[in-house]
């Protein structure tokens, strides 16, 4: 992916959670969603060193991920609408979408639920040998499950073409990465599967995407997984209304100042590639995508209670 | 008397029962300075201090285990599993150990799961269900499911002083409602004793949590119809309470039973055969189950409401039971 | 014809599909080398190698996860569970995962879990349970659950063709038991279909598993005695095929369910209450339900046998429902 | 203990194992079992090192810590009997019993099953200030599950005074240690949770007896949790009728030479501790006690079935 797309991209991202949170507050769409503000580029870091073929998985928190994978914004906004064209009609809302077309299998709202998934997609990827990296995104609370000890040490015995993609945004809902982990430090996870693990900082673009190409190669030329442990920060509350008593805002100022977003933009300006004015057309070209996301949801039809009659099995 | 919310109840009966007993300690995810995710303990870290309201990391198995391990020993734990949706991951713990201590190792296991089931929030598949079903077949377990706020306290109680393992429903929908109770903590209520909330003639309503609280409604809508219902609210599913329900069903001849969960495998279906096996030559209608139907819960709006049974769904096949 | 054991005709139709469909695959703990605990995969590994019987590390929440994503992606994978009690630990990836996967994302889950149920070897709490009630209730899901060879090799075949993860029990004390079969493999058998194992007019007996077996043999016996008992083998709990047991309870008058599992909470109170909303008025008794106590199972041979339904167990209570 | 008294219950334990092993052969008992016969420095090494108000837990694969914590084996073994008066009253068997009165909190059949029980314990311990530590005892199979993880990372970051005991004896049933865990050093996982771990010769009496006493002091003095490999084989087949298909007989062999017994028997001969008549003493002793055992099961009575019907709750 080039870096003025993935530049965009982050750019709907941010809208499209930014516009979840107001819709939310609105009263315009129910039940719940995660957001990703912070993250961004974390998505598209790991989405940008990716091959068409190759599959990921996410989290409750998967809207970033999504989109940052190709997902069609007014789709994935209709799934949380409860409208008929979401992509899992409704049925799913926020955190069951589902998309193998793009090579996305699904956002989960179980913490840890989609790593063994995902390794499940390496194994099958080793069966046909068909160079597909699986990439599985799950955070530093869900590091905790036992399912994540389970499948790493399965996909290191088998050397499965599966990277592990460890969001440290510093917090598991209101408990502290300290204060979940014995030890913080979660690359260091990878010792006890003798697995190659490494920390990047989650904010910085170019240094996840150069991470996850040099571990998808090695995955990709049959030398394991790997768990990469990208370090950034929720910006959002864990989920709407989250009154975020268990920090302090001037911490969150201070992560602000980190925004992935800015930090790209700055980069982007100094060394030529955008000027001012190219900003403003990106930031308005996403604005806009967004609004017309919405205004496809609220024109949308709901699903038909009558369509889950004889859709139970395959 | 005074009015107040099911979660504010819960929060007075844990601190009252944190205070009365040093050997009682609550654990689980976010429950500390967040409170827990419906906010049931909020508050309560600053009264007892982080050891006795005890953040874990995401690790139901294990935390339902050492909670477990605790017990055993002779602590009084009572945890909090988010979502019952997430107690799938304990059921090996709470199964195979939990439910195994006294009856083969003759060792006592004092523990309390709190946990709220249920859908109607929108909070999708893995968030809404009512799964009391993978316990009630486990012998070893008890399983409280209060509908209002002064049975949750009663109940809480008993299960914080019980000796063994009692899961305890607090359905979501619950939470914020408000409802009467006494001044100060209602006494503890013994397990195992059903409540005719509401007495009738013509028909039963049996049920329990949140759809116990709407089967009242209904039958105040039948009364308006002439029609009158008597409602069983089973408080705790196991130990279960036939007499009341086997009394209520000689006493009108016409049983139903309302579930929140999919129809197929669900804890009516138990009840529904002891009625036939305890009543038989009473009833003068077969026992019908009100249920919702075998599909995950959806997470859009109107799916989810076509799916979880209502107050017009109880009243409508109650009057079809009476009509008919 | 040709007699079998139920092993061995696990073993040849698993063969077989392995030959069939290069996307079959055999993983759990000990299949290869060792062929399983109990023998059903013994040699598998000789003809199809270590990536087509894989042998894993002791973790069945992954390994059952792990087969979800390869079934998502298009493998069908069959697993074992080595005992069921066992598959507390998979719970989670079962419920949440397995059974939502097509219902909500829309993505088919071709994933076979077989494992055995069951008591009857003196294995203890923890070695002999009959968990199918911890899936019975969760829509997403199939259930086989055959009672002798030919029924096994052609449900399994089902199962593994079938796009949606299905469970698939194995009672232990069926293993060695020889049966009569065709020569070759039985064909498949459609998913959803109860068998008529023997026709009767007196008293209709229900049941699946090695109950079924059992059934088979009271049935005989109570036939020495004039009694003349249908049975009803089950073959799926899900689907379930209601239709053939409301037939025979309306041919009968008078049904008797049979369950291994402690009788609170089983799967015969979701036939009983399903019979009784189906055919109340052809019923000349209660629907019955014959299963073991609350309690789990113990391990010394005379408290297990004094636990678990016998043949004469069956034969008696059907006597007493047509004598009375 | 005493170096004799462990060699005594050393004895007891191998005594104890081989006449579970014959009775079954001879369809005296049923049921199953798991014997520990090559282990039993592990069992008595732990035992040795322990207070008497210390915890312990243990697997399937339980009878010989069961006895080196002091179990009666007439008891234990009437357990196997499925008689009256065995520990759980016939009702558990081989993996279900436990006698907290001398610190023995359950074999269990869930492998890995009772790893957070044990945490609990030590949960328990460190709220009551009691100075006690408990002891978990698991397989290399065992460390697996992901409840090893989980477990783990609790008590070190609680700092629990717990520790655990993994004997590594070479294979999981079938699965021998390197086709089960991706870094077959165990020890190495302690790592992941910044919580001491070392490997130790499991057949070294001495060497186990000393490393539990250094970590069982840490854990009293509040610094937390440590996971100890014990390094050992298991003679026997996994359980009764293995045909031991996935080893050699001269790999047996092999390990037979480092009979725990037999190197702890040479050792206190040469320390001139015991004489050969000594220990001839010791072996029929320790065989008189077995004996003594059997014939306790079978003049013993048989548990009553109505016994269970008030029996679920306490
Ligand atoms: C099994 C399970 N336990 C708990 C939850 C509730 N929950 C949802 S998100 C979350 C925090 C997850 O933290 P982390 O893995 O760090 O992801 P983040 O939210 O930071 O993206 C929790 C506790 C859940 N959904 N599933
Ligand atoms: C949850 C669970 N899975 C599988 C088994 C079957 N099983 C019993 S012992 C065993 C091997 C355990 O290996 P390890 O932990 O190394 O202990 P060892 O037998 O070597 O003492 C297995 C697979 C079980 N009892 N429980
Ligand atoms: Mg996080
Ligand atoms: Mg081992």
């Amino acid at each position: 992916m080039e870096t003025v797309e993935a530049y965009a991209r982050m750019l709907t991202i941010r809208f499209f959670e930014e516009a979840i949170e107001r819709l939310f507050r609105e009263g315009r769409i129910m039940g719940t969603a995660h957001t990703c503000i912070g993250q961004e580029a974390v998505a598209v870091g790991v989405a940008a060193a990716l091959e068409p073929q190759d599959a990921m998985t996410t989290t409750h928190r998967g809207h970033g991920h999504f989109l940052a994978r190709g997902a069609d914004a007014g789709r994935a906004m209709a799934e949380l609408f409860g409208r008929e064209p979401g992509y899992s009609h409704g049925r799913g809302g926020s955190q069951m979408m589902m998309d193998p077309s793009i090579g996305f299998y699904g956002a989960n709202g179980i913490t840890g639920g989609s790593i063994p998934f995902a390794t499940g997609l390496a194994l099958d990827a080793q069966i046909k040998r068909t160079g597909r990296v699986a990439v599985c995104f799950f955070g530093d609370g869900a590091s905790n499950q036992g399912v994540f000890h389970e499948s790493l040490n399965i996909a290191a015995l088998w050397k499965l073409p599966v990277l592990y993609i460890v969001e440290n945004n510093g917090y598991a809902m209101s408990t502290a990465t300290r204060n979940g982990l014995a030890d913080p430090r979660i690359a260091d996870r990878a010792v006890a599967y003798g697995m190659p693990g490494s920390t990047v900082n989650g904010n910085d673009f170019f240094a996840v995407r150069e991470a996850v190409a040099s571990f998808a190669a090695a995955a990709r030329a049959g030398r394991g997984p790997a768990l990469l442990e990208c370090v950034t920060y929720r910006l959002s509350g864990h989920s709407r209304g989250d009154p975020r008593v268990y920090r302090t805002r001037e911490e969150e100022a201070a992560a602000w100042k980190n925004d992935p977003i800015l930090l790209l933009e700055q980069r982007l300006k100094s060394e030529g590639v955008l000027d001012d004015a190219a900003v403003a057309a990106h930031r308005q070209a996403a604005q806009a995508r967004i609004d017309e996301a919405i205004r496809f949801c609220e024109t949308s039809s709901l699903p038909d209670p009558a369509s889950l009659r004889d859709a139970l099995f395959a | 008397m005074r009015t107040i919310t099911f979660t504010q109840i819960l929060r007075e009966t844990l601190a009252a029962e944190l205070r009365r007993d040093p050997s009682v300690f609550l654990m689980g995810e976010d429950l500390g300075v967040y409170g827990g995710s419906f906010g049931v303990t909020r508050g309560l870290i600053d009264e007892f201090g982080q050891a006795r309201v005890r953040d874990t990391p995401i690790s139901e198995q294990a935390l339902t285990g050492i909670a477990i391990g605790a017990a055993a020993a002779g602590q009084r734990p009572v945890i909090e599993i988010m979502f019952m949706d997430f107690i799938t991951l304990a059921v090996d713990q709470l199964v195979n150990m939990a439910a195994k201590l006294y009856p083969i190792y003759g060792m006592p296991c004092p523990l309390v799961i709190r946990t709220p089931p249920g859908g109607g929030r929108g909070y999708g598949a893995t968030h809404s269900q009512s799964l009391e079903r993978l316990f009630t077949g486990i012998p070893g377990l008890k399983i409280a499911a209060p509908s209002n706020a002064a049975d949750a306290s009663g109940l809480l109680q008993t299960a914080i002083r019980d000796n063994n393992p009692v899961l305890f429903l607090e359905h979501k929908l619950l939470y914020p409602l408000r409802f009467e109770v006494p001044d100060g903590l209602p006494q503890p209520i013994p397990f195992g004793f059903a409540k005719r909330v509401r007495e009738g003639t013509d028909v039963t309503i049996v049920a329990w949590s949140h759809m116990a609280h709407l089967a009242r409604q209904a039958a105040a809508r039948l009364a308006q119809e002439g029609i009158e219902a008597e409602v069983v609210d089973l408080l705790t599913l196991s130990p279960l309470d036939m007499d009341t329900v086997v009394d209520s069903a000689k006493n009108t001849g016409r049983v139903m039973i309302v579930e929140e969960g999919p129809k197929t495998g669900g804890f009516a279906a138990e009840i529904a055969a002891q009625i036939v096996e305890q009543a038989y030559d009473y009833l003068e209608k077969p026992v019908r189950r009100l249920a919702s139907p075998d599909f995950p819960i959806p997470s859009a709006k109107n799916l989810e409401a076509a799916c979880i049974p209502t107050v017009p769904d109880i009243v409508a096949l109650a009057r079809s039971m009476v009509d008919a």
